[in-house]
């Protein structure tokens, strides 16, 4: 159960000991101790806040513990600051995207280390020409001079990865790295990060993937509430063992997807076309009490699709039908006039009010029912707030606390309430499980799988495609802005799904 | 009117001190240091009046009490080819050096109301004495003895020649004690809230010497609201709201008179001799100042 | 459901809910809100100990009656900021409203009229600015500094740059230099202007909005919000708010000053940030802003009192500013 | 040669790097900093038209030199705001500076020291604010409003509340009034500080690391800059600007004015948004800053040039900060 000790013959190149931290009181790490040796891929599971990304913080010189010991390479470190961290060899590269979106994609590449003449003159031709090797491993195919806030949520993290693994780093740490990227790209990052661990280097490696742990590490650790449960080599115990010590029970069936009874068409759309981001035609139809999933590679414009029929993104041609009749949606305000609602893919950026509460991030898109003459009954707002933190049983003190200290997961169940509080009759899911543990995932499944029961229509984006497979009565394939395929959500393949929307399937055929 | 040593614009090239440009008299600069003030504006109209007689343009400029702002304006007429400029000046010294360069450029410059340093010619009015003679009917109706305040203003020269003059009063004056002596920014509102505030905190206060009209009605306004009726309140200008306020049955008793309109067509007037080549009869000329009480309020005339 | 099958993860789970806890992390809440007013209280207690004639019912009116017209100045600012945005305009806002009442008054116009268009004219001018802020993406910043200067500009042009004295008794004066109950106007104004603007921003959807726009525009928006409609909106408070000052300005000295207000927008922002709201939009309360202009209030009372000289003055103004947002940062330190 | 580096990435996935493609970003690039030049050149050309006697080299000298003392503010405030920082202190630290050049001339100092000293002074000011700021971290607007404040107070208190004459010829006058290679000093020093700051933010890696900073001060943090170093150096650039406008503004009127630089913070920022610097950071040119400067400048020479009043002065003023700002917004528009 505890520290498997002398495993590896290479030695151990850190010790972290003791970690204990807490935030305002709220003790967050409880007597961490943990190893990394060199040449492993040491795994970090445990669900949403159990703070897999504080203890990484902790050792990357963002935090300072509280109590506890870091011995590295032989030597008591205590960084104070990720540049020490980064000069004495360890990377990080973080669960929040961290690029500067108004600079080039070759500038943020160099970002704190940019190439210098005499210590401090630019210089720039070098610039570039390190970016473009440091792109080819994974990231071959962003163009170094475009401006970071160009590209998608997904290059973005790829061309993160690109930065830190080409640092001379003797320990890399990835806080869910692949949670933006799809298949191809996750592969791809899977080999460089194999011929790091055989070069000897020694990685950390967060995900909330249970088949990428599987494949890629050779020590898993499962943390739960701060405290160190065990930390066990990947042969020796099974997944859902790991799932079960994660979060204190077992989950049978990950995915649910029961007593789906498709009513009447709910959602029609002909022909839509984007009026600035490339999109479309593309025609399709989701009926009450059906989940429809949105499947493609990264970039395919899924995400386009749906903020297009939100609203948020302007139609160009086509049109959107809800419950039979035309629908003008001109922007979300008209969208939830129609009792459409739409998590959007970014929970962070496009859905949080970090400084407000739980009870108004969750009220905020309903308010107009619990008002009169726009004065709030704040009993009825306290009362609709606490019947959804109860019915999605999101953990926390208390509903005036502040919506940024929640974990990942609670975070997305208020987001996931603010819509369910509008009952509404379309409900539109980006990347609904994206950093999600699977604890709190299996129950966004269970409230997906409620809502199509009550005869909600269920729009989802999905980059994962086991989830998409498990949950989904018909999956639509996106490739470059437009549905190329259509499958059925219990018969299809991950390889069905995948032949198609490389574009393999259409010259095979 | 040319500009300096540029034949772009086809002048007739540089005069040696005397007239030059076109020799016409015909553009003049006036700089106030403040055209928020009426009193810079009756001096503006002043000009204007006789401007108007001679056949000369105006251009009026504001210096927002910003020396580097009048610094700026000089520069621009040197550019714009004015025949003279009749200055009022933000700071008598500081101004010196863009004195000279418009001197340099044959431009003849008369400070007004103001002293300037390098200025060919000057009518003022003595600010000390201005101060003087305001301290001076203070004291006397408060019958030499008794805790005052003075509202003073933003430090320029001539606000400061003003306390200056009524200073040197009050030292002759022992029983008569300044207990308050506080910044009111040369206008109404800001000498009310100090007002109030030094009124809290001398509650025995019987006169108040402001440094202009507006901070003098403004110190009376705050006294007023504070229930006083009894206090000597004066300033200086004798601007229309004073001429206003002695009419009416107010605890404001005096203004130092000053004409801007008379200083400002004396200027002008010195300006076009000076251009002319003219002999002055008086430089500098020093307009003596008086006090306007409610006694000889029948003979102003307002400006 | 899920509840029962997880027995072993709840408890755990569940932070701790002591009643003691709760009042500690209560008390935190508290001071994290009213920290600033402890600031106050203390230099009250300065001021009380080393200033003369500061203890008494007519100096605590004087102050307040002093910091009314920046406090509502500044109620109207903190509206705005808290979506993010800033109007430095107000100064030169009250300066056009205070004139043109005193203009109208002139015309002969009822009092009543002559202070109800200006405050109207005040929200004209929000709506203008924020109009160019919501459906032109200009930066607040900047829409108002050109709003400072411009708006300087008409209320000089409005009297032909001179000030305009009331012809006869001013009808409205008592805005200024009336008392009701015992207690001056200007103070009931400004304790009314905080009352309404905490109902609004507390208990209304519009508050919650404000509060949305400014924490993430983007969230906003997809929550349906009218993300454009709101932000003009704070622009027409704050507007509204700078002329009831104005008026209020006009009363109290009894004519149209164009040079009135200057200065006071950077007055209104110290104050607001003394508060404790953040110039990043979406965290902020309207009651700490009041603290704050009586922090300032108070120390400019206490040293006009001491008679210090002005140059004194600025610079514990500046020194006390600086000291008491440190302390407020400092003890963002501790409840973070 | 960077292409042929990057055979190893899929080729079908090699971005588009064609010539064409290229030049028209660069294109676009050059329009959207460059936009606001026309507007400047728009102007002038408006000018030429209707101001007399204002197409001269001498009135484009005295344009200049009038902009001078702005510009070399707003240079330094430019990078503040590139941090997303903001410095409201520089008129008066301009103030406190140039006070005490005329204080340590008339002490008997040599030239040079009176003028090195007091930019010295100007950057310590600058370390103060930087450190409160990064160290502390109190938002910056709220800092350097103190310091408005506090410093303004301190060049008053250097002299009494008056104005100090300096005592025989001032010894560096020559760096407000005197000329060097027939062109004024003023106009040189100001091209020297932003071919200096120019220099320092386009090629070297700490102007790489301050458009980090502002543009997403986590990530910088996270990269390994020295976030901290960087905010507070941005303060100590900004405090040398100021001391240097201040030695020149002393050298130019031959005296110590501790009232000098009122309200210059306001002119200063303005041309920086003027010239396209984002008021959030990051984004933004130190050359548009110049364009911005040299186009209030502009407006203000020919106004004066065509006898406006003014009242109308301001007006204009700010109106046309509004009509270039929503110019250039509407050529970001275009090109996003
Ligand atoms: N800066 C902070 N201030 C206060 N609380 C924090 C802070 N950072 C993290 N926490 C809290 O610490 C706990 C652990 O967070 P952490 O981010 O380490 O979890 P995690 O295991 O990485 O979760 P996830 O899988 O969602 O990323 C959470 O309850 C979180 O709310
Ligand atoms: N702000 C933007 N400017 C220009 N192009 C953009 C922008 N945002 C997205 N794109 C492009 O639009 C296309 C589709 O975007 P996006 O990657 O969001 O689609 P997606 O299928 O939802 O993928 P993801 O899995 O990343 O959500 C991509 O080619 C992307 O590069
Ligand atoms: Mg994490
Ligand atoms: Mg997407």
């Amino acid at each position: 159960m505890t520290v498997t000790t002398g495993g590896n013959a290479k030695g151990t190149l850190l010790r972290m000991r003791g970690i204990t931290k807490a935030f305002s009181g709220t003790a967050v790490l409880a007597d961490v101790d943990v190893d990394l040796y060199r040449g492993e891929i040491h795994a970090l599971m445990g669900e949403n806040g159990a703070g897999k990304s504080t203890l990484m913080k902790v050792l990357g010189g963002v935090h300072l513990a509280d109590a506890g010991h870091i011995e590295f390479d032989g030597a008591h470190v205590a960084f104070t600051s990720p540049g020490e961290a980064m000069d004495r060899g360890v990377v990080m590269i973080h669960q929040e995207l961290s690029t500067v979106p108004d600079m080039t994609v070759a500038e943020n590449l160099a970002l704190g280390s940019e190439p210098a003449r005499a210590g401090f003159v630019l210089d720039r031709r070098r610039l570039r020409s390190e970016a473009l090797r440091k792109l080819g491993p994974i990231g071959g195919g962003i163009d170094p001079d475009l401006p970071m806030r160009k590209l998608s949520v997904g290059r973005q993290q790829m061309v993160e990865i690109a930065r830190a693994i080409d640092q001379q780093a003797k320990i890399l740490v990835l806080d869910e790295p692949t949670a933006s990227l799809s298949d191809t790209e996750s592969r791809r990052l899977f080999e460089v990060l194999e011929r790091m661990r055989d070069a000897g280097m020694g990685l950390f490696y967060i995900s909330h993937r249970l088949d990428e742990v599987w494949r890629l590490a050779d020590r898993v650790t499962v943390l739960r509430d701060g405290r160190h449960v065990s930390t066990t080599r990947r042969g020796e115990i099974s997944q859902n063992d790991v799932v079960g010590r994660m979060i204190g029970r077992q989950v049978e069936a990950l995915y649910v997807r029961e007593h789906r009874r498709p009513g009447d068409v709910v959602l029609r759309v002909r022909d839509l076309v984007g009026r600035d981001n490339g999109i479309g035609p593309v025609s399709f139809d989701v009926r009450a009490g059906e989940v429809v999933s949105l499947v493609g590679l990264i970039g395919a414009g899924r995400t386009e699709i749906a903020r297009t029929v939100y609203g948020v993104d302007a139609r160009g041609s086509g049109t959107v039908e809800i419950g039979g009749r035309q629908a003008r949606i001109g922007g979300p305000g008209d969208a939830i006039a129609r009792r459409i609602g739409m998590v959007p893919e970014s929970r962070k950026e496009q859905a949080l009010f970090s400084w407000m509460d739980v009870r108004d991030n969750i009220t905020i898109a309903s308010l107009r029912k619990h008002s009169r003459w726009g004065v709030l009954n704040q009993r009825r707002v306290d009362a609709a707030a606490r019947q959804f933190i109860d019915d999605l049983t999101i953990r926390i003190r208390s509903p005036r606390q502040e919506v940024r200290t929640l974990s990942g997961g609670n975070q997305q169940k208020v987001v996931l309430s603010r819509w369910l509080a509008n009952d509404p009759r379309l409900l539109i899911l980006d990347e609904p499980t994206r950093g999600v543990d699977v604890g709190a995932k299996h129950e966004i499944y269970r409230i997906i799988n409620e809502q199509a029961e009550q005869g909600t229509a269920l729009l989802v984006v999905s980059s994962d495609l086991p989830e998409a497979l498990g949950i989904s009565d018909r999956l639509l394939v996106v490739r470059d802005g437009v549905i190329v395929a259509e499958l059925d959500g219990a018969g299809a393949t991950e390889e069905d799904v995948m032949s198609h929307a490389t574009g393999v399937a259409k010259e095979a055929s | 009117a040319c500009s300096e040593g540029d034949p772009g614009t086809g002048g007739n090239g540089e005069g040696d001190g005397g007239p030059m440009g076109d020799g016409e008299f015909d553009l003049i600069g006036y700089m106030a240091q403040d055209m928020s003030n009426p009193f810079f504006q009756a001096m503006e109209e002043g000009i204007v009046a006789e401007a108007d007689e001679l056949g000369v343009e105006v251009n009026t400029q504001d210096g927002r009490q910003d020396l580097n702002e009048q610094n700026d304006q000089i520069d621009t007429f040197i550019q714009q080819g004015v025949d003279a400029i009749l200055l009022n000046a933000v700071d008598s010294e500081g101004i010196g050096p863009a004195v000279e360069r418009a001197v340099d450029a044959g431009i003849v410059v008369v400070a007004v109301d103001v002293e300037a340093q390098g200025a060919m010619a000057t009518v003022t009015l003595d600010n000390v004495q201005a101060g003087e003679v305001a301290c001076e009917y203070l004291v006397e109706q408060i019958g030499g003895s008794g805790n005052i305040l003075l509202v003073d203003g933003t430090p320029i020269s001539s606000v400061q020649d003003r306390v200056e003059g009524c200073e040197s009063v009050l030292e002759q004056h022992p029983e008569v004690e300044v207990v308050g002596h506080q910044n009111g920014d040369n206008g109404r509102s800001e000498a009310l809230s100090i007002t109030a505030d030094l009124l809290t905190a001398h509650p025995d206060v019987v006169g108040i010497f402001g440094i202009n009209d507006p901070t003098a009605l403004g110190a009376m306004l705050a006294a007023q609201q504070a229930g006083y009726d009894d206090l000597t309140i004066v300033g200086v200008d004798a601007s229309p709201e004073a001429v206003d306020a002695l009419e009416s049955d107010s605890m404001f008793m005096g203004s130092a008179k000053q004409d801007p309109t008379t200083q400002g067509s004396i200027a002008l007037q010195m300006a076009h001799d000076l251009f002319n080549g003219e002999e002055l009869e008086e430089n500098p000329v020093l307009v003596p100042t008086e006090m306007l009480t409610r006694e000889n309020l029948d003979e102003y005339e307002s400006w | 459901m899920s509840q029962s099958q997880a027995p072993a993860a709840d408890p755990a789970e569940a932070p701790a809910q002591t009643s003691g806890a709760r009042i500690a992390r209560r008390a935190l809440d508290l001071w994290s809100t009213w920290g600033i007013a402890l600031v106050l209280l203390l230099l009250i207690a300065l001021m009380a100990l080393i200033a003369p004639n500061f203890v008494s019912l007519s100096n605590a009116f004087n102050i307040m009656r002093a910091t009314s017209i920046t406090a509502i100045l500044a109620a109207g600012v903190t509206v705005v900021i808290l979506t993010a945005g800033i109007d430095l305009s107000v100064g030169s806002v009250l300066a056009v409203c205070g004139v043109s009442s005193v203009v109208l008054w002139n015309a002969g116009l009822p009092a009543v009229l002559c202070v109800l268009i200006p405050i109207l004219l005040g929200a004209l001018i929000g709506l203008v600015h924020g109009t160019l802020v919501a459906y032109l993406s200009l930066a607040a910043f900047i829409v108002t500094l050109a709003g400072l200067t411009a708006w300087r500009g008409t209320a000089y042009a409005l009297t032909g740059g001179r000030p305009l004295i009331a012809e006869g008794d001013l009808g409205f004066s008592m805005l200024g230099s009336g008392n009701f109950i015992a207690v001056p106007v200007p103070i009931w104004l400004m304790l009314a202007t905080y009352a309404v603007l905490w109902f609004m921003l507390e208990r209304t959807t519009w508050g919650r909005h404000v509060y949305a726009v400014g924490g993430n525009p983007e969230a906003a928006l997809m929550a349906g919000i009218k993300v454009r409609r709101v932000l003009t909106s704070v622009y027409v408070i704050s507007g509204l708010a700078a002329g009831l000052a104005g008026a209020m300005f006009a009363a109290r000295v009894e004519s149209g000053q164009p040079n009135s207000g200057q200065g006071y927008e950077l007055e209104a922002i110290a104050a607001v940030v003394l508060g404790g709201t953040s110039l990043a939009g979406g965290r902020g309360r309207i009651l700490g802003t009041l603290v704050g202009a009586l922090i300032m209030g108070v120390l400019s009372n206490g040293m006009i009192l001491m008679n210090t000289p002005f140059f004194t003055q600025l610079i514990v103004q500046g020194v006390v500013i600086v000291v008491a947002v440190a302390i407020d940062s400092l003890k963002n330190r501790y409840t973070r």
